[in-house]
């Protein structure tokens, strides 16, 4: 047998888990350039350092992002990656799909690139990874024609993403799905047309499970949430405790405030502390429900730590119903992209910008009031600013 | 040309059993490692299996995918947050006959419950321009060792385990049990009759966090304080004339205890463990046995319903880092902007 | 190293066309990039204008201008700017312009 | 000339009880407010009376103190870390009629245990040259109003007050249960001719925590940026020629939920209750109102042994808000360098 | 009656509480100082600001510190404060006294200065309030001769100061006392011949009470501490059980570890768990103690909010045993105070400095080993640097 | 204000005698408040070097130089310090060299 050409590659071949390397193989049987992207990565897992060029700016017309241009560094040994772009495709909210939409989208990457996706980016994009820039116009034409559309990259919207909810899901307290598509919709130009300082995410989750990691990567991150008491089935509660359930223990001694109480027989929630945090409606799903009244939580400014440090969101808007056409919260997302792009420097997220100018000046731009909870707790340092209006003016 | 269509609707994408139940669910039950009941208020339920992927996929493996969704899910499925394949079964009698097929096929199934899920990670050397690591490779590499984990329910809580192969995180794995992040150790040399040409100056010097690039305008470049430089690769992000990868420093890291959800306690950052393992492909056998020894340590320790951080922060983390016999260094302390912040400023500690 | 030819000058560019010494630019250069980016003709005065805005912001203060401040300081709005530079103002503009490839945020 | 012959030496100054069990004492018992029993491993007691103090002491007082001490306490005494009064009683036959005397000539006696003790203060307008408010006579309205506190032990737990008369924080209010603190709140004027002469420019403009200040070389002076000031009064510090006092904008901001002690939480700074209340004296109605009604919710809400910072911290500072009725405004949310650590990045919360 | 002139300040004689004003008006009967201070301070009130210049440098003969220069600003009407010095003095340690050592401080006071004093200062010294230029070069030799000699002030080591600790405490783990006075004779140098960037303050607790606040308001914090398991008396906690005490709610339940069991009879404590808060020995005094391996644990940094905010002190050694002639502790204040010297800026306290050039950099210049006790978590973000000998130097 | 009157000129200083013109400092006036400074008799070298080195380092940098830098750069020692100006560096040398008075930190 023949040396294989990969012997670094083919050991994570082998193994319990699929194999990436497999699928390359696999690609690689009908296209020249996963042929050259699997020689190339050996190569880097030989010489431990990757081998594509710094960067690349390509597209399609009429838009400015969507498409990552990349460039290996040794042409002359994997001529086929010289040019190895991916581009992405916005995915229906929830990566919902039809197994007919997803062979549309295999037919038009065999024809046009190297036949390796990721399924999905961390964005939430489908990623078709690798094809040449005489590609990206013609696969972006026939992406259109199939109905699917690019996703955001560069200073612009990011490609909106939300968690399944309402599809699927027993606590969502807001309709992902639809709030998901219907700003992707929105801000169609905003995504395809970069114009804003640097990056800017929208991920939705139903419910503070937040299985989307809204709070950790977005910008503008929504979650749902409930005001009123959490709904108790007391029939289902029995049922539980006579289950291998621990209702003190597991249930009762890890609500976070301690505002549960078990006697045995039944559950007492004193809702006016409870902070919704989702423990005890995690552990006994059929028992225990989010309360009626529902809408979502706005937070914003969460990033990754390039360049000051990671953010998670921060709560601005305690409470917002979110029912079609969604005026409100479209609005809010316009007036923080108008001061975030107004005041903010070249790629500075807008988490960045409110550290630097202060919450409340973000707040007073906004014509949005403080609340306690917007806080873990008050400032500790004394130095706090007055508005002109606060001082008497004529002294002196 | 029609620009801006946007993504399919969603609605279309949808099982008839979601679209009738949609916003309706009940309850849900996982019925055993993989395999998820939710029932509707009407009473109907939809039986969803999540098998574990690679996330980097042929279109021929999508389409055998698709294969299975028709014969089994009327040709519905989806994919998770965490990249895994969820399959979509309407129909209760198809539920054994699905999961038979997918193990002949060896499709891993599980991830959900108090099981390690996939591990959410970026391109590495398959795609990006500054990884310190590769993504997919020690990514296979690990879930290959801890299989077991993802097939079964028997963790104290959900571990989610995510890699970035740079600081730039794009796994955004700031705030995961178990982080694995590339770094790189070197740093950037600006190659001066390159800066010119490539790169905004006023950009460069603005990139760096800890202020130690310095613009010369006179000559077009800049230069770099080395004291002060911890390698991010910020710089060389906005200008390519900084190149910063080097296969002997370059390497990776572990950060322990962060989470996202608000079950519990808050969500948190995860925190560094350990700084700095070496590369070696193709399995980072090192780094493997990181995480494994902290899985393993922490299943060993924590109580039920408790995830990485919380466990940590109720032993503390002098607890840890004895029982897990990883090094406390002076890398650990933080010396960042609010690095104070982290200090200890209390006599409450344990002696280890 | 790629290059491109015109009137009788060899211009080296990287493989996204951007010129390697931007000293090299001239207004040739600039039109003789047009087609490729998917501009018909020749460059009109409003392609002009915003070439040399580009062109001067740059040489003051180093960096190519954010979006926003291009269409202000244009008066001009997004829509009229692909209007112009079909491949959008990063892609386009600036390597028309002449200016150092944009690079980061992508 | 001798110098540097250092303090007395203690041993000189403590009683014989002392000497005899000193670093052997086995416990101690409050026998009532103000009134502590030590008791040694030789079964020897102390007993110590504690007595309030304004501090700010005349000679003739600290004589007829001695005096006292001599006939009940064979000539020791001490001051507390909070200044108050201890007489240091061996003879237990001496107590009772000690507390009598005391009584007589209207000593408050108590501090201990869960009671008010003293407020901790500074100079304020008797003797400093930045305060934004008096020192003593706050104090003193303060104290007349809740000396009930002071004389029994019937809150959930100790609380510390503390007052500093500027944000140079003499009184090291920065961790008390109630802290008191002067703010100035307008923006200083340099005096250009009175500044190159008094004034070290690049101390001056480095002084400024907000970068306020620049320097102006040519002119010898320096600048401000009234938007960035927020009145710290540090520049007025090492620049006397920057006056910043203003009678009708110096005033009272509080402060609450600091502590010291590693008892059950750590050590904590006090968090801004209320930005600004007006000078208002002599007895600065405005200021005791405020700190009364804290002092009254707490005590009506908090558990036994929880400070005011453990009890808002279980509670949540959106209870805290809206018991007390004290009014949330922006000023409440930091917006200095370390802010961000303190904004809400979880969905756990209160609505009210 | 003639109407009084100090109407506002009068105010301030009524109520239970003592009364600085009757203090003042004491001292004014028999000091002109005095009574122009009470008429100044009546002015303040009624324009409510001071009437303090700004500053002064006053002083003695071979000494940088110990005296705060003041003068009036309005010595036109208060000719007697027109200087208004006040005379730090150093306490001895625990500020316990003798009356005839207080006597003579007040002897020393009537004839140099206002009569004035604070019992004490909140660094620790006991304060002569008010004297004029030229007393203070007698004041001081008349206090040299009385066996008192003067605290600190401007760029030196403060008075230090101690909880009363092993003088009455059951729970001292350090001589505070002993130590407190052993420091202050050791640095009389640094305390009266300012040397250093900015003001530097020891402050001793002996143990996690802190009832000195030395970990909010010293830069060299030392607090007694204990290893070992906490002395339980079984008897006496029987006894505890049965007074008003409730040992599992008030005790067990408050526990910051919750590393105690009481199960009615016995109480277990889980040492290994326990962060030796107090909390339970606090409330138990006649049946628990601190294990029997005493010492304490160094804090560095603790200081007021000017100028980048109020710092709580940093763990820096956990454990240090402290006897007699205390070497290992003088020697690592010698070496801090040179670090500083060396790197300080002017008017940086140490806190600051160590926080611009960051702990690794402080810790390896006193070569003090990291330990997880210094942090209450590991950094998050990933701004690591490597020490030169980490790396591979060779590559490239 | 007070004054000092000294070889026929007047200067204004304040309550500690710090100059409240800077630029009126010269020799005569070091010299004329020495005495109040607890030095005997005439300043010597020694004095004069360090009040010029104080004045020359305050012209250059805009700030009094810190204790352990006027020690290092003169090669003395604190003792050697006090000696020559016994009210220390601050009150005493400072203000026979002219400079702005020290603040703050007392
Ligand atoms: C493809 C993807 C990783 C993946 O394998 O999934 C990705 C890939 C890149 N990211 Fe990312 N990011 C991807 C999701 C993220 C995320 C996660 C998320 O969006 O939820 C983050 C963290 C969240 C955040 O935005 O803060 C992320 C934070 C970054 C950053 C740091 C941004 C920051 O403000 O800190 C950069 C640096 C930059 O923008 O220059 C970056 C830059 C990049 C670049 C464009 C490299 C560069 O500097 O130019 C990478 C291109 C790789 C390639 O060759 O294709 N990528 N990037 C993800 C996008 C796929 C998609 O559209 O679905
Ligand atoms: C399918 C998915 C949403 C999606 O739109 O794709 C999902 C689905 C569910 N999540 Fe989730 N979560 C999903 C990602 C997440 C994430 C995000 C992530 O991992 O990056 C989180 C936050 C993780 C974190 O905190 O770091 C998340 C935190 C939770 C939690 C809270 C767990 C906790 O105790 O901290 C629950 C509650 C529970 O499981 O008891 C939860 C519960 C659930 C339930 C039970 C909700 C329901 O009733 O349907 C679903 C099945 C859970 C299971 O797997 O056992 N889901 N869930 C995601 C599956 C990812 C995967 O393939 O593994
Ligand atoms: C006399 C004094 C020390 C001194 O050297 O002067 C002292 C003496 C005692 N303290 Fe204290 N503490 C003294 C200031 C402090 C301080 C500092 C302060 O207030 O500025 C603290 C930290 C306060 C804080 O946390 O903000 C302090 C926190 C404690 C604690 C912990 C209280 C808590 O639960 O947080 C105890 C334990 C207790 O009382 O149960 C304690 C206990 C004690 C004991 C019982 C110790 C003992 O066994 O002798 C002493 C009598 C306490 C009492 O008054 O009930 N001492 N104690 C100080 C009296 C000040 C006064 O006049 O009121
Ligand atoms: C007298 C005293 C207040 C009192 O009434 O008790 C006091 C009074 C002054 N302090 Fe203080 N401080 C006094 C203890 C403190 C404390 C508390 C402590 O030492 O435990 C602090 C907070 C702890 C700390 O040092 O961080 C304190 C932090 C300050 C600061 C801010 C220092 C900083 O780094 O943040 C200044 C401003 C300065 O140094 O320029 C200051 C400055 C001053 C000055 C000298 C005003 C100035 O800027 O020149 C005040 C002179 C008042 C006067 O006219 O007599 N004083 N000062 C205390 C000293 C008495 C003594 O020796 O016993
Ligand atoms: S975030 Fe909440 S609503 Fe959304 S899938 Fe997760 S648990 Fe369900
Ligand atoms: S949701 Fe959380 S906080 Fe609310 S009762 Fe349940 S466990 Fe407690
Ligand atoms: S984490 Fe870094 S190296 Fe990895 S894909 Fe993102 S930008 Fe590229
Ligand atoms: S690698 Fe990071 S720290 Fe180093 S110079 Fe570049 S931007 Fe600065
Ligand atoms: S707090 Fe401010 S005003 Fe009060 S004594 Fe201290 S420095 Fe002076
Ligand atoms: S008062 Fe404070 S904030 Fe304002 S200029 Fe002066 S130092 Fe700066
Ligand atoms: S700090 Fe501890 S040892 Fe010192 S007096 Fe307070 S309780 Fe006693
Ligand atoms: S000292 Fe504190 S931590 Fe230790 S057992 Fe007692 S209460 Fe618990």
């Amino acid at each position: 047998m023949a040396k294989s050409e990969t012997p670094l590659l083919d050991e994570l071949e082998k193994g319990k888990w699929p194999s990436f390397v497999t699928e390359i193989k696999k690609a690689a049987e009908k296209s020249p350039m996963a042929n050259d992207l699997l020689h190339q990565l050996e190569l880097s897992y030989k010489d431990r350092i990757g081998h594509w060029k710094h960067g690349g700016i390509v597209g399609v017309k009429g838009y400015g992002s969507g498409v990552i241009g990349r460039y290996s560094d040794r042409p002359d040994l994997f001529p086929n990656v010289q040019a190895f772009h991916t581009i992405r495709v916005n995915h229906p909210s929830g990566w919902f799909y039809k197994t007919d939409a997803l062979r549309s989208l295999c037919d038009i990457w065999d024809k046009h690139g190297s036949g390796l996706t990721n399924m999905h980016g961390s964005t939430g994009d489908a990623i078709l990874l690798g094809t040449t820039t005489d590609h990206l116009q013609t696969c972006f034409d026939d992406l259109s024609e199939a109905g699917f559309d690019l996703g955001g990259s560069g200073s612009a919207l990011r490609t909106p993403s939300c968690c399944v909810g309402p599809g699927r899901c027993e606590w969502a307290c807001v309709d992902s799905l639809d709030l998901c598509h219907h700003l992707t919709m929105n801000f169609q130009d905003e995504i395809h047309r970069p114009m804003f300082p640097y990056k800017f995410k929208i991920k939705i989750s139903a419910c503070p499970n937040d299985c989307v990691a809204s709070i950790a990567r977005a910008d503008f991150s929504v979650i749902g949430t409930w005001k009123g008491d959490i709904r108790i089935d007391p029939a289902e509660v029995e049922a539980y405790a006579s289950s291998d359930l621990n209702i003190q223990r597991e249930v009762c001694d890890l609500c976070p405030t301690r505002c549960m109480e078990w006697d045995g027989r039944q559950l007492k929630i004193f809702n006016e502390d409870c902070t919704r945090c989702m423990h005890c409606i995690n552990l006994m799903p059929k028992a225990l429900r989010p309360g009626e009244e529902q809408g979502a939580t706005i937070l914003v400014g969460g990033k990754a730590p390039i360049v000051e440090g990671a953010l998670l969101s921060w709560v601005l808007v305690p409470f917002m119903k979110l029912e079609p056409p969604y005026e409100e919260i479209k609005d809010l997302i316009l007036r923080i992209q108008d001061w975030w792009s107004e005041n903010g420097r070249s790629r500075e997220r807008l988490g960045e910008l409110i550290k630097r100018l202060g919450m409340r000046t973000f707040l007073r731009a906004l014509d949005l009031p403080a609340t306690p909870q917007m806080v873990k707790a008050p400032r500790t340092n004394p130095y706090v600013f007055f508005w002109p209006e606060d001082i008497q003016q004529e002294v002196k | 040309m029609t620009t801006d269509i946007g993504p399919p609707d969603y609605k279309t994408m949808i099982p008839p059993v979601v679209q009738r139940n949609y916003g309706k669910w009940l309850f849900h039950e996982i019925l055993k490692p993989g395999v998820l009941m939710h029932v509707g208020e009407s009473g109907e339920a939809l039986y969803t299996v999540r098998a574990g992927s690679p996330r980097l996929l042929s279109t021929e493996t999508i389409r055998a995918i698709c294969e299975i969704a028709d014969t089994y899910c009327d040709g519905y499925l989806r994919f998770t947050s965490r990249h895994n394949i969820e399959f979509l079964v309407s129909d209760k009698d198809k539920l054994e006959p699905l999961l038979e097929e997918l193990a002949r096929r060896s499709y891993p199934v599980g991830g959900t419950g108090h099981s390690i899920s996939n591990i959410v990670h970026t391109q590495g050397w398959v795609h990006c321009h500054t990884p310190a690591t590769d993504a997919s490779g020690p990514v296979k590499a690990l879930m290959d060792e801890i299989h077991e984990y993802f097939v079964t329910m028997t963790l104290p809580a959900h571990v989610r385990i995510a890699l970035a192969c740079c600081l730039n995180m794009c796994g955004a794995v700031h705030c995961s049990d178990i982080a694995i992040l590339g770094i790189h150790r070197t740093v950037p040399k600006p190659d001066n009759s390159r800066v010119p040409n490539l790169c905004e100056i006023p950009t460069t010097v603005a990139s760096c966090p800890t202020g130690a690039i310095r613009g010369d305008m006179k000559n077009k470049t800049v230069t770099i304080n080395n004291e002060k430089c911890m390698y991010c690769g910020n710089c060389y992000t906005v200008c390519p004339a900084m190149p910063i990868a080097d296969p002997d420093n370059d390497g990776i890291s572990i950060w322990v205890g962060g989470k996202v959800s608000n079950a519990r306690s808050t969500p948190k950052f995860s925190k560094l463990a350990i700084p700095y393992l070496p590369n070696n492909p193709p399995r980072w056998p090192e780094v493997v046995d990181a995480v494994k020894n902290i899985i393993e340590v922490y299943a060993a320790g924590a109580r039920k319903h408790e995830r990485v951080g919380e466990w940590i922060e109720r032993i503390g983390w002098e607890r840890f880092f004895s029982l897990t016999g990883i090094p406390f260094t002076d890398k650990h302390i933080d010396d960042y902007e609010m690095a104070t912040e982290t200090f200890r400023s209390s006599m409450q500690f344990k002696w280890r | 190293m790629p290059t491109i030819e015109l009137a009788g000058k060899t211009y080296e560019v990287d493989e996204d066309g951007f010129l390697e010494d931007l000293d090299k630019w001239n207004e040739e250069f600039a039109q003789a990039y047009a087609s490729t980016e998917d501009i018909q003709g020749t460059l009109t005065e409003e392609h002009w204008k915003l070439i040399h805005y580009l062109r001067n912001y740059f040489q003051q203060f180093g960096i190519a201008p954010m979006i926003r401040k291009v269409c202000k300081d244009n008066g001009i709005d997004m829509k009229k700017l692909y209007e112009l530079f079909p491949t959008g103002p990063a892609k386009g503009a600036c390597k028309l312009a002449g200016l150092s490839k944009p690079t980061g945020c992508v």
